[in-house]
């Protein structure tokens, strides 16, 4: 190895640096998320002993937080491997700091909103059932196999670029070498292997797109597959995918807001992948806006007297508060901070993505607990109030993010070196290049110089 | 606030794990059935199938028990038993839970410890009859055995002639019935000479109307009923249902008439007014059947106003509207209809005569039975004939006995109240408090929790303190066996002997045989063994009294007089209404037996006898009045007020009179007095809302709160569960801002209670109402401590003629529970 | 490489190791479950065989039951009354029993779980099956069975209803 | 195959409650601690819909029992991911409480609510264990379960009707609501059978089912007076 290219990878050093020195500070959270997550463990072990009777789901609300999570958790998810994939397939240049960060939030959150199901069961014990004797005309069916097929394809998405990294690391020695020798899959960085991940990537990153939407679709169909009266709909689908995309997002902003603060790498996500992706979650939020209004517009346009009880009750019962308050944060919040140039900085946005974060865990509440709150038969209505095994596991779900992202950071960049490198290397040429080619002129001229 | 066990759970989900295993009852699934696994794989798992009566109520529906290797698991109904033909009700379906239930006394107890404090101490039979016959021959020799008293529970039947002949052959004259349908029937008594409840033909009759009767929960058998209610819309008949709040009875009528509590009897008169007015009535059966109607002169030649007069000059449509609060239309509506519908029939019951006027408004109601001449005719009412049963020679009373028997009831009233009856629980309670007219040193209970179910439940409390021994046979500790002494433990209706025969208002004469499909799980003997056993240990005159060795002898003899009397059969297939009429057509085939044997056996077999066709009986026996005929004008009544007069110092001065009509609640004079009209209900002006309590079916005494599935239903037709409610009106509701499932205290004068509120269109505005059943304090773990019991702030009044507990005489507020 | 390699096999070895480990665990608890052992010694051949008696004989309800039921000491009490029929030791006991009055307390071997509705009287009297092809040849057994011939697994019970053609309907057997 | 199902005379059932009792009592249904029950834990297969209609005075109060309503086309087990529910050769709508994982998807997906779930390890009357139907297994805590129609009768008839090698009676498969209305306001038979009652009543001009338009053609019948 030649000593220019050390002294480049000096120049990127406080992206290791993370790895090799570990504060007080670190010890801390993790210890306060660690003591979070064992507590929600005991809960979990509580719920096995003697059964979801400590939730506090009922007879008609058969479903609470955990699928009310589980699907919020799938959603966050889309942050990652969805938008990496898109603005690396756009390429983005502005992407080469955020992708890492993204696809490792998929990484995580999927393995949590993928468990979701499992701590919904009642008997987890049976769960091996699920494959001994699975029906795939049914709908968690779908779900297994598609949260299983973005699991995998999301981790080797995450992780095929981790390779250089990984080998990057080997290289400058240390404890666990081992480790990272074995995860460098024998990288030297030859041009031969650049070239056959790159082709790996674009395969990857071609492919994590249709299963991404497809999962998101899938868990729409969980409950647009039934008749109830506030889930039987065709929008469901793409609805989904533009609220897990839009939450995506918001999670993606306040994950690179915290770790720029953290880490210091105010020089690696600058103001600019702020306002992009500011940008781009206006326009989700008015997406959104625009599949919510059309969907109560439906139900509302129909009438139909079972459907108009649960937009009734979304609208003005118990669950007002949640459901304006839905609108409030995914809606008004965003768009007023992240319409006005002056709002829009990096505070606002934390606000606004906080707020769709927020905003969206209530979408997820106002869809699943009403149309289950309503019986269409002349039942009383349900109620329901969770308890604290489940918050517990909601505390649990968030600390095992907070504690994965954590540990990742503890052993891998979280901002992709390489990628940036070869940015600086080849990107601005490359995007010279590109730009030229939009102008007019240009494709003529070339075109002169072939003829 | 106390924090209920399983908030804490939900709060501290974490320690909630531990304490489901470990503390809270909650058992392992796997852990709990095993004795079961153990039976159905080692058992052979040979099903049988017998036949006895279900009696948790005096319904007397026949039931099929199955047996699994003899261990009874399911009941159902018995299709060939005539009363219930199949059918059965939610409480008799959940028997085997009465039957297993862990909180039977398992074994004779005596009372270790203070009253309420749980200590009891086992103790053997032998010693426990010791006991009891050593006190029994113990007064007996000090020539004091009036001083034994028996207070049973609407016993009918043999078990009331056994405790009966027990007590006149030990010699007191003090064996009462204490139950929510005592001294309901005075009124019949009144009008019809005898206290017979009358059994209405439902399925004949083209329009029933009914005041406050809610049969199909809290009549005398509401299953008898719903199978009859059930023809109503092939038969066309309509159903009028009038009371305060809908009962189950009024959502399942054509019409609710709702009606301000306390007034019925002005509703029922106005409606006979317009039929009298328009003349509507049966005039054949009033002119040859009814005395008074007409106005009429005496024998010491003194003009009398009749019926009509009074009628006509007092209940006219608008004034018996403005009292009872049904719209005028409405009763005009309702007596043409009356008038213009043959056969039309009326039922008087629950909230008609649970008030203060309770006997004048069933003498008003029932008035309207003879005015459409109802009495006797297809679609009207019956009297149904005792079964002929043996009968024992009479007791051969000695010495003591006849002396005892010759000593004043115990019960009766001491002063003016109360005339016609001679056991009402609030005089009972005051003469033993008092010691008047002499103490009383032993009393036996039998059945009931009459501290449960009264509203004098502080006089009744003092007065059991008071006594020397008491003795219960119930099966389970209740609010009244707490204060027992001793404890002689019944068996389980299902483990025991015993007859139901002719329950009030069925229609036929009938006979339901129980035996023993179980052997006894616990150390308890039949009651009726018990008082034959401590007979024969005093001896002489009292033990000769029972020759037969046991309850189960008793019943066999008895029942020769059925088989002896060749009438009637054996339940079997042809118990339906069209196999009937077929066999009616035909000429009806009375079963032959070879012997008494075959007879019984297949009575046992087939759960009991029943005999459908009934003699059509003579005027005479109708109305055992003095003047053989109903009377508008009740002459035993005018009997009873000159009685109490003399005795208050003579009729010469009107004061006396006017003392007497007073202390009864009569404010009417002169001959209005003893004609069917209406009394005021001395309310308390100052509470602006009625307060009536109201039965329900999985529950109707209050006797079943210790069965979990009960409990659970308590509330099924208000989503409630364990747990009591006061329905109100929304209206009502919106006046004092209660929300639904708002908890509020509802208080009277007499105490308050706190409930959960439930806003209902199905009754009355300014009319509370709270079920009655729950809010036990004692008997048992399931019981104790669900709901509120409303009898406890009712106001202690009674209607003063029959002694009939007010039970809608008493008006509360309502208030939010902040 | 190799270290790759090297704790890849590593990795391999402990986890194959892991999984006979558990195996073994299962198996060897599965297989340790008490084997019931009877009162009496029965010999079935002998009664076969030389007292000529059916299975029906003894096993009353196997028809008409769900149970095929142990014989009750009433049907023992048939020939085994007061004297000895047989020399053998074990037929003292049988004696033992009838006099005391008490029952013989039998162990069951073949046992269904509680979730699993078996009538006998649907398997001999409606689907006519010889005794012989769940409980094997009984006649060659001169010691009680300890280990059901024809384990009671679901798997041994939908064989044989697919090969002869009979419902395979969850309902029909689970409860 | 036999299609069974179900006709309610509404105008006979007085909503006494006697089928609730029968069907706990029947199978083995579990009884929930009283919070429980209020929180709307309360497990019953036969359920009672109490409806108030109108405004005072003209008020009536709709009961109406609620079984299980083994549709033709039943929308639950479409949805079970592992056959734990399913529609079995005889139209019943079977529960293999087993097999079932308690994810629960089948109660969310029935329009009807008819399924209940055991919150807990179900609670039995102390004492009274003795007193199970061995017919009917218990379920454990973190199932679902629901009205069967009884289904282990079916077995039992079925097998005597064999035995005497005949056919199945109209009226001998009874569950056991049926057998208990007081009211007789409960029918049950095969609707494949033309000359059961259950199959004459089921075309009555009064019959109705709740909510037909769903298409998920519910196999039991409410026959009601018809107003208009």
């Amino acid at each position: 190895m030649d000593k220019s290219k050390i002294l480049d990878s000096e120049r990127d050093a406080p992206l290791f640096r993370p790895i090799y020195e570990t504060g007080k500070g670190y010890y801390a959270t993790g210890g306060v998320f660690l003591a979070i997550y064992l507590w929600s463990l005991y809960m979990y072990y509580t719920q096995v002993r003697s059964g979801l009777g400590v939730t506090g789901m009922n007879q008609p609300v058969t479903w609470g937080f955990y699928i009310v999570n589980f699907v919020f958790f799938i959603g966050i998810s889309h942050a990652g491997t969805l938008i990496s994939a898109i603005l690396r397939l756009s390429k983005a240049e502005w992407r080469r700091p955020i992708t890492r960060m993204a696809e490792v939030i998929t990484a995580i959150v999927l393995a949590i909103g993928g468990l979701h199901p499992i701590i919904d069961l009642g008997r987890p014990d049976r769960m091996l059932s699920l494959l001994e004797s699975g029906r795939l005309q049914s709908p968690l069916l779908w779900d297994v196999t598609s949260i299983t097929a973005y699991f995998t394809a999301s981790t080797v998405y995450l992780y095929l670029p981790m390779i250089p990294d990984i080998a990057r690391i080997r290289d400058r020695g240390g404890k666990l070498k081992w480790l990272y020798t074995f995860m460098a899959w024998g990288w030297q960085g030859t041009e031969h292997q650049k070239r056959v991940l790159n082709r790996a990537i674009n395969i990857l990153m071609v492919m994590v797109i249709p299963i991404a939407v497809s999962v998101h679709t899938v868990i729409s169909y969980i409950f647009s597959m039934t008749l109830q009266p506030g889930w039987h709909s065709t929008i469901f689908g793409p609805y989904f995918v533009a609220g897990a995309i839009f939450s995506g997002i918001a999670a993606l902003l306040i994950v690179m807001i915290i770790f720029r603060k953290v880490f210091h790498f105010e020089d690696y996500l600058k103001q600019i992948h702020f306002q992009y992706l500011g940008t781009l979650l206006l326009i989700m939020s008015i997406v959104w806006f625009y599949f919510t209004f059309s969907e109560y517009l439906t139900g509302v346009f129909g009438g139909e007297p079972h459907e108009m009880n649960t937009i009734l009750y979304k609208f003005t019962g118990p669950f007002a508060i949640f459901f304006w308050g839905m609108v409030f944060c995914n809606f008004v919040i965003p768009v007023t901070i992240l319409s006005f140039r002056k709002l829009k900085t990096i505070t606002g946005v934390l606000i606004a993505s906080i707020a769709v974060v927020i905003g969206m865990w209530l979408e997820r509440f106002i869809i699943v607990v009403p149309s289950l709150a309503n019986p269409r038969m002349h039942l009383p209505l349900g109620i329901y109030i969770p308890t604290l095994v489940e918050w517990a596991m909601f505390a649990g779900g968030l600390s095992v993010f907070a504690l994965g992202f954590m540990v990742f950071a503890k052993f891998f960049p979280l901002i992709s070196i390489w990628e940036i490198e070869e940015g600086r290397e080849h990107g601005i040429k490359e995007v010279e290049e590109r730009i030229h080619s939009y102008l007019p002129g240009r494709e003529l001229s070339s075109l002169k110089g072939e003829g | 606030m106390e924090i209920k066990r399983r908030d804490f759970l939900r709060l501290f989900g974490g320690i909630s794990g531990a304490l489901v295993l470990h503390g809270c009852g909650l058992d392992d699934v796997f852990d709990v059935p095993a004795s079961l696994l153990e039976k159905a794989k080692n058992g052979s798992g040979l099903e049988s199938w017998s036949n006895t009566i279900c009696s948790l109520c005096p319904g007397g529906c026949g039931i099929q028990v199955r047996s699994i290797d003899g261990v009874p698991v399911y009941i159902r109904g018995n299709r060939v038993y005539p009363v219930n033909q199949g059918g059965m009700c939610p409480l008799g379906l959940n028997a085997l839970h009465a039957l297993y239930n862990p909180d039977r006394v398992k074994a004779p107890m005596r009372r270790s410890g203070d009253v309420g404090s749980g200590k009891w101490e086992s103790v053997s039979w032998d010693d426990a009859l010791r006991t009891v016959s050593e006190k029994l021959s113990g007064l007996r020799k000090e020539g004091k055995p009036h001083q034994v008293g028996f207070l049973g529970y609407e016993e009918r039947g043999l078990m009331r002639d056994h405790i009966s002949r027990f007590m006149r052959a030990y010699g007191s004259p003090n064996y009462y019935q204490f139950s929510l349908t005592q001294n309901d029937t005075v009124a019949y008594q009144l009008l019809q000479g005898h206290a017979q409840v009358p059994a209405p033909d439902l399925l004949n009759a083209r329009l029933i109307v009914s005041f406050g009767a809610n049969f199909l929960e809290a009549g005398y058998s509401p299953v008898y009923y719903t199978k009859l209610y059930s023809h109503h819309q092939e038969r066309q008949t309509k159903y009028v249902q009038i009371e305060s709040r809908m009962s189950l009875t009024g959502a399942n009528a054509d019409q609710w008439i709702p009606v301000r509590p306390g007034t019925y009897g002005a509703l029922a008169l106005g409606i006979a007014y317009v039929v009298i007015r328009e003349e509507l009535y049966d005039k054949e059966f009033v002119r040859d059947h009814t005395k008074g109607f007409e106005d009429w002169i005496d024998r010491g030649g003194k003009k009398h106003a009749g019926f009509k007069s009074f009628v006509l000059g007092n209940y006219y449509p608008e004034r018996a509207s403005e009292i009872s609060g049904v719209p005028s239309a409405t009763i005009l509506e309702l007596a043409r209809q009356l008038g213009n519908t043959r056969p039309s029939l009326i039922l008087g019951d629950g909230g008609a005569i649970a008030n203060t006027n309770g006997t004048f408004a069933l003498m008003a109601v029932h008035s309207l039975n003879a005015l459409l001449g109802n009495f006797e005719r297809e679609g009207g009412i019956y009297f149904i004939n005792e079964p002929p049963f043996q009968k024992h020679p009479d007791v051969l009373e000695d010495a003591i006995a006849k002396a005892g028997n010759h000593q004043t009831p115990f019960a009766q009233s001491e002063d003016d109240s109360f005339p016609l009856t001679n056991f009402s629980i609030e005089s009972f309670a005051k003469n033993v408090v008092a010691g008047r007219p002499y103490p009383l040193s032993v009393l036996f209970i039998y059945g009931g929790n009459p501290l449960f179910q009264t509203i004098n439940h502080n006089d009744l409390a003092n007065a059991l303190e008071k006594i020397d021994l008491i003795v219960s046979f119930d099966s389970a500790i209740n609010e009244t066996s707490e204060y027992a002494h001793l404890i002689l433990p019944d068996h389980m209706f299902l483990e025991k002997w015993g007859e139901v025969s002719n329950v009030p208002s069925v229609g036929f004469a009938h006979v339901g045989v129980q035996h023993p499909v179980v052997q006894p799980l616990h150390q308890t003997r039949h009651t009726g063994d018990v008082l034959i056993e401590i007979a024969r240990h005093m001896g002489g005159a009292v033990g000769a009294a029972f020759p037969l060795n046991s309850y189960e002898e008793e019943i066999k003899f008895r029942m020769k007089g059925v088989y002896l009397s060749g009438e009637g059969a054996v339940a079997s297939q042809g118990v339906r209404q069209l196999w009937l009429e077929y066999l009616q057509q035909r000429g009806w085939q009375i079963g032959r037996y070879a012997s008494f044997e075959e007879f019984w056996d297949r009575l046992l077999e087939n759960g009991g006898w029943w005999n459908p066709i009934r003699k059509k009986r003579n005027w005479a026996s109708v109305f055992r009045t003095s003047s053989g005929k109903f009377e508008f004008y009740s002459q035993s009544l005018k009997a009873s007020v000159d009685r109490l007069v003399d005795n208050s110092g003579g009729r010469q001065s009107l004061h006396n009179e006017d003392l007497v009509l007073n202390k009864l609640n009569i404010s009417a004079r002169g001959d209005g007095v003893f004609v069917p009209h209406h009394e005021r209900v001395p309310y308390e002006d100052d509470l602006p809302l009625y307060l009536i309590p109201f039965h329900v079916l999985p529950n109707r005494d209050g006797q079943a709160s210790n069965l979990p599935l009960m409990q659970e239903m308590f509330g099924y037709s208000a989503n409630r569960y364990w747990s009591s409610w006061v329905e109100i009106h929304p209206e009502t509701a919106s006046e004092y801002d209660i929300a639904d499932q708002a908890w509020v205290w509802v208080e009277t004068s007499v105490g308050r209670v706190k409930v959960q509120a439930k806003l209902s269109h199905a009754i009355m505005p300014n009319v509370i109402a709270i079920p009655f059943g729950l809010g036990h304090t004692s008997s048992g773990r399931y019981a104790k401590g669900h709901g509120v019991n409303p009898h406890w702030i009712l106001r202690n009044i009674y209607d003063p003629i029959s002694g009939k507990p007010a039970l809608e005489a008493t008006k509360a507020g309502i208030s939010l529970v902040i | 490489m190799a270290r790759i390699a090297r704790a890849g096999i590593r990795f391999v070895i402990l986890s194959v190791a892991g999984i006979v480990l558990v195996a073994v665990f299962i198996v060897v608890k599965s297989y340790s479950r008490a084997r019931p052992s009877q009162p009496i010694e029965y010999n079935h051949k002998v009664h076969i065989e030389n007292a000529g008696l059916n299975c029906l004989d003894c096993h009353v309800h196997a028809g008409d039951n769900v149970a095929a039921t142990f014989p009750s000491l009433e049907v023992c009490r048939n020939c085994h009354n007061a004297e000895p029929v047989s020399k053998s030791a074990e037929e003292l006991k049988v004696l033992k029993y009838v006099a005391e009055q008490k029952e013989i307390p039998w162990n069951q071997v073949y046992q269904v779980p509680d979730h699993v509705y078996f009538s006998h009287r649907r398997h001999v009297t409606v689907g006519k099956l010889e005794c012989s092809v769940c409980h094997g040849d009984m006649k060659q057994q001169t010691a009680p069975v300890s280990v059901p011939y024809l384990a009671v697994t679901m798997d041994n019970c939908i064989k044989c209803h697919r090969e002869r053609k009979i419902t395979n309907d969850c309902l029909a057997c689970h409860r | 195959m036999p299609k069974w199902a179900m006709v309610f005379d509404l105008d006979k059932c007085t909503g006494c409650g006697a089928c609730m009792a029968a069907c706990k009592m029947e199978n083995n249904v579990a009884i929930v601690d009283p919070e429980e029950a209020q929180a709307g834990r309360a497990l019953f297969w036969m359920d009672m819909i109490n409806a108030h209609e109108g405004e005072y005075p003209t008020v009536a109060i709709k009961r109406m029992p609620k079984p299980c309503f083994h549709c033709d086309n039943p929308p639950c087990t479409k949805v079970c991911p592992v056959r734990a529910t399913y529609l079995n050769e005889d139209g019943l709508v079977a529960q293999i409480y087993h097999r079932c994982i308690g994810c629960r998807y089948c109660m969310a997906a029935c329009p009807f609510t008819a399924k209940v779930f055991n919150w807990w390890d179900p609670r039995w009357l102390e004492g009274a264990t003795t007193c199970f139907n061995p017919d009917v297994s218990l379920r454990m805590a973190g199932v679902v379960e629901k009205c069967s129609f009884c289904a282990h009768r079916l077995h039992h008839v079925n097998e005597v009707a064999r035995v005497d090698d005949r056919a199945l009676q109209d009226g001998e498969f009874m569950p056991a609501c049926a057998e208990n209305c007081p009211a007789d306001a409960i029918y049950f038979g095969d609707l494949e059978n033309k000359d059961s009652q259950v199959y004459k009543l089921s075309r009555s001009y009064r019959v109705s089912r709740v909510m037909e338009d769903l298409g998920v053609e519910p196999k039991v019948y409410y026959l009601a007076r018809r107003t208009a």
